[in-house]
């Protein structure tokens, strides 16, 4: 069964791959860590009721999260590790320091 | 001669099914609804008679913090993350079994509204589409308003005073399209109220206009109202203007400014005015433009039927005043719906778009699905109607 | 030519050939809003969803693609939900 | 002398007389205040629709308790004028030492009308009071400055100039 | 029409004023009568056709009574105030004032226009141009686009002095033929209700807009040939101006072109 990935690629930085260690719990949740509410609403007192609905368990009372459930839970783990990495690549290029693992979307 | 069968039920079936997906603003509507196939629809203009029978009408709203507005973004990400879970519990209350065999028709709201949370209801629309192989219409939110408004409340050929967050447009319609006769010329009327609540801090939950209502009513000093500007312009009216006044008035009611006179007794400090006071004049005011403006549509195209659509539209205060004003011209009526129907839901989409596939208007090319931030109401032809 | 920033080979394995041309089919319509700063293509090849994105910077690349992620999520949640329905 | 009753107003009855050669304007002038009469002086006076406008006028301000002077006879001075300037409009309005021709114009309620007659008072040549007789009396220039007239207002016709005195005495005070 | 508007008008007027309703506007009922508020009978003449418009603005039981009381105390000085200062300009046709009662909401006006011919309604802008729409009538007849290019005329000189009608829609527009020339018809403004004295390049770019989509809401067929004869017609007045006028008109006709942009582009979330 293969995994999602992705190859960033930047003449001044050079290659990047991301790639899914199913293993690992970001990559078993449908609720990312860069894609909550904006700052701005929390800031205000959002309570986040709106996260993504939970994976989807196979019909067969195995306990097992179907195959599309868990491709959204990978995709989900690897859009975080996509995001992370170009915010961190934005704030070096503005020359600011890095905030590591930032949680935080700042689109 | 309208012939609103000119396709036939899927199966050789006696009914139409069709979905509806509604996401332009903070609202995410899925409904689904049944049309009986009926003779008498082969000729005439019965597209306000449609026997609708709704099946499910699932709504889900996404509420801001008081004093917040709805960012395009974070709704886009409500209706991104409710989305699926609304389509299948509107699905399973309607008892639809195999939507690739029991729905018609799968519509979605093209536009107008919010890019990115229109954008993020459409995605699951053609999923759905391809995924089921069932066909797909995009519909105009305003158009799916008045459908709605004209099925649920039977009014043939009314005046429209359509009133929401984003809208407030007097529609008449005329050969072929519901032609704006009168409509603000800066911002709409929801949101004058809600820009109004967001500085009194006035809860977001269920609506910041239901709540400026309830209020309204509890106002104590309905004899003397606080004067707002009164800016009818024709057919047309303009709010900015008011907003911007009452907004001051507002802020300093919230901070407590003794030295506003309008607010507080020069001699005495006393408060003169309260958030209810403040809550009642707005709505008085804004509402008896509104309903003027109506009334001068409808004697431009002779007409004593009013059909009051949108979310603002289930305010009864306004509902009665346009009552009071139909009431003194001939045989006039006012029709309204209540919250189920007034406020942005999937079922109104579902109407429309079922009306427009009856008459052939499908999506052939998904490219057409590309949702329309600005889309109005008399660029549609409406071609189900006389 | 734009291309200083780009993620290849956005690669999705859907379960079958038939889900991965659904996503492709559903994500192709959309224009880009600003296409001199940013592009995507989409193509399904066997089960697998390719997506290729070109930007002029990472901030434009991020929002793009955290965009284009968020979508496909939505397609798979629809899609293992109503699929068999 | 011309008598009428304005149909809204059924319970007065309004009396106008036109004097031409009036001799005794200066002993009228000094007891104006006791007699029963609005003393008007002809030459501004276009037509009767400009009277009769001003006495709608006053008639309606009577019935919505709007009037601004002491008797209605006064108010009929002040309702010519375009001001509200009460002693502007006596001076401009009513008699002068010096006026030869007069209208004078009695407002009665209905049944109590009263015996003294305006030829008791004035000493002169009573005419029909209607738009000819007026015709020879009236100022133009003298009016043109009191209603505040633009030059480059040209009326073809009396009837023209007319309209333009009713405008004002509608918008008196408003 | 409600009976009770009908009986509190009769009650204002007495019933010495026989009346007949010709129309319930918006804001206003219309009212025909042959008997003057103030000229004594013998005075008008035998005359008996002649008849006088009486303007009632009823309250408004819908809105509050300080609403009410304000807007039509306003609106009926404003368009008396208005039609007054509009008569004396050369040139400017509207209906003349007989009488005024502000408190009460009523106007009295001279009666314009006639019935059209084959029931075709009151002469109107509104009933003249379909008239001139049915079946086997010319819809640019050359009568209707002189009539048309005289309304315009006619907004251009409210316009050129600073006056905005603020409703100019094909109703509030009568025409009155011509004594001599029975297919020439001379525009009348009407409806001076939301008018005003601006100078402001906004106001008056908005009232031509209103006209504009007032023509395409019931005219749509015809509608681009007709605003522009109207177009031409309210240019005509400012280039007799001069240079001032050429530059007043350009900058006029950019600001209605901006106002119809913004029209067309409003944003229109749902």
């Amino acid at each position: 069964m293969s995994l999602p990935s992705a190859l960033y690629n930047s003449k001044t930085f050079g290659e990047k791959k991301f790639e899914v260690d199913p293993s690992k719990p970001q990559y078993q949740t449908t609720n990312g860590a860069t894609t909550g509410p904006s700052e701005h609403v929390l800031n205000a007192g959002q309570v986040d009721i709106d996260r993504p609905s939970e994976p989807k368990l196979k019909e067969d009372n195995s306990n097992q999260v179907t195959y599309l459930s868990n491709l959204r839970c990978q995709l989900t783990g690897l859009q975080d590790d996509i995001n992370v990495f170009l915010t961190e690549k934005m704030e070096l290029a503005k020359g600011k320091k890095i905030k590591v693992a930032s949680n935080k979307d700042t689109d | 001669m309208v012939n609103l069968n000119k396709i036939p039920p899927k199966n050789g079936r006696k009914y139409y099914v069709a979905l509806g997906l509604e996401g332009s603003a903070n609202k995410l509507g899925v409904g689904v609804i049944k049309h009986p196939f009926l003779e008498n629809h082969e000729s005439g203009d019965l597209s306000h008679d449609c026997g609708v029978e709704i099946l499910s009408n699932i709504r889900d709203t996404y509420i801001t913090p008081p004093g917040e507005g709805f960012l395009p973004r974070d709704t886009a990400r409500h209706h991104r993350n409710w989305c699926v879970r609304i389509i299948k519990k509107a699905l399973i209350e309607a008892q639809i079994k195999d939507p690739g065999l029991d729905i018609d028709v799968i519509c979605f709201t093209k536009g107008p509204g919010m890019g990115a949370p229109l954008h993020s209801v459409v995605i699951a629309a053609r999923t759905c589409s391809l995924l089921w192989e069932v066909p797909l219409v995009g519909v105009n939110h305003c158009v799916g308003h008045i459908e709605m408004g004209r099925e649920i409340t039977k009014a043939e050929n009314p005046v429209v005073l359509y009133v929401s967050g984003g809208n407030t447009q007097v529609i008449a319609y005329s050969e072929n399209r519901y032609r704006i006769f009168g409509e603000t010329l800066d911002i709409a009327i929801g949101n004058c109220l809600d820009r109004f609540a967001r500085t009194l801090r006035i809860p977001n939950n269920p609506s910041p206009g239901y709540n400026i209502e309830q209020l309204a009513k509890k106002s104590t000093h309905k004899d003397s109202l606080v004067l707002l500007p009164y800016t009818v312009k024709g057919m047309d009216l303009s709010m900015s203007g008011i907003l911007a006044y009452v907004d001051i008035l507002a802020k300093d009611l919230f901070r407590g400014n003794k030295k506003n006179k309008v607010l507080f007794d020069q001699k005495t400090g006393e408060q003169k005015v309260t958030v209810e006071d403040l809550c009642y004049s707005l709505q008085e005011n804004l509402f008896a433009m509104l309903v003027e403006i109506t009334e001068r549509a409808m004697a431009h195209v002779n007409s004593n039927v009013v059909l009051i659509v949108g979310g603002v539209g289930c305010n009864v205060r306004l509902q009665e005043m346009m009552g009071t004003m139909c009431r003194d011209r001939a045989d006039g009526k006012v029709h309204a719906t209540d919250d189920r129907f007034c406020i942005d839901n999937g079922v109104m989409i579902a109407q429309a778009g079922l009306l427009q596939y009856r008459m052939g208007d499908i999506v052939t090319d998904l490219n057409e699905t590309v949702v329309q931030q600005k889309f109005r109401t008399d660029e549609v032809y409406v071609s189900w109607r006389e | 030519m734009f291309k200083k920033q780009s993620l290849e080979k956005l690669n999705i394995p859907f379960e079958t050939s038939k889900q991965a041309s659904i996503a492709a089919q559903v994500l192709k319509p959309d224009p880009q809003l600003r296409p001199e700063e940013f592009k995507v293509d989409y193509s399904s090849q066997g089960s697998d969803l390719v997506v290729n994105f070109q930007s002029v910077d990472d901030r434009v690349l991020r929002v793009g693609v955290s965009n284009v992620i968020d979508s496909i999520k939505t397609i798979i949640e629809t899609i293992d939900e109503l699929q068999d329905f | 002398m011309v008598s009428t009753i304005l149909p809204q107003f059924p319970k007065f009855q309004v009396n106008v007389s036109l004097f031409h050669d009036v001799q005794n304007s200066e002993d009228i002038r000094l007891q104006v205040a006791e007699l029963p009469f609005a003393f008007v002086d002809a030459s501004v006076i276009v037509s009767q629709e400009q009277l009769f406008a001003a006495v709608y006028r006053v008639l309606t301000d009577l019935t919505y308790n709007k009037l601004r002077t002491k008797t209605i006879h006064s108010e009929c001075l002040l309702a010519l004028s375009p001001t509200s300037n009460i002693g502007e409009a006596f001076n401009r309005f009513g008699i002068q030492q010096g006026s030869t021709d007069l209208v004078v114009l009695q407002i009665v309620e209905v049944g109590q009308e009263s015996t003294e007659s305006a030829n008791d008072i004035v000493k002169g040549t009573e005419v029909e009071f209607n738009n000819d007789n007026l015709l020879h009396t009236y100022n133009e220039q003298t009016l043109r400055k009191i209603y505040k007239l633009d030059n480059s207002f040209q009326p073809k016709t009396t009837e023209g100039f007319s309209q333009a005195l009713v405008n004002a005495i509608q918008l008196r005070g408003l | 029409m409600s009976q009770k508007i009908v009986d509190k008008v009769s009650e204002y007027l007495t019933s010495n004023i026989p009346i007949k309703l010709i129309s319930q506007g918006a804001e206003a009922v219309v009212f025909t009568t042959n008997v003057h508020p103030y000229l004594p009978k013998d005075q008008i003449g035998d005359d008996s056709d002649v008849q006088y418009i009486i303007k009632y603005r009823p309250p408004k039981e819908y809105r509050h009574p300080d609403i009410d009381k304000s807007l039509t105390k306003h609106r009926t000085l404003s368009e008396t105030r208005i039609l007054a200062k509009l008569y004396q300009i050369k040139d400017i046709h509207v209906p003349k004032i007989i009488a005024s009662d502000v408190f009460n909401g009523c106007i009295w006006l001279e009666f314009l226009g006639e019935e059209l011919p084959n029931n075709a309604g009151f002469s109107n802008l509104k009933h003249f141009l379909w008239m001139y729409n049915k079946d086997g009538a010319n819809a640019y007849d050359p009568i209707v686009l002189r009539t048309l290019y005289e309304v315009g005329r006619q907004v251009g000189l409210l316009h050129w002095n600073d006056y905005c009608h603020g409703d100019l829609t094909t109703s509030n527009i009568v025409l009155v033929r011509d004594i001599h020339n029975e297919n020439s018809w001379q525009p009348h403004l009407i409806d001076f209700g939301l008018g005003s004295i601006s100078s402001m390049v906004e106001d008056k770019g908005v009232d031509l807009y209103v006209l504009e989509r007032a023509i395409l809401s019931t005219h749509s067929a015809y509608a681009e040939r007709y605003n522009k004869a109207i177009i031409e017609g309210f240019s005509s007045v400012y280039k007799n101006e001069g240079e001032a006028g050429l530059k007043k008109l350009n900058e006029l006709l950019n600001r209605f072109e901006e106002v119809r942009l913004r029209g067309r582009k409003r944003s229109m979330i749902g």
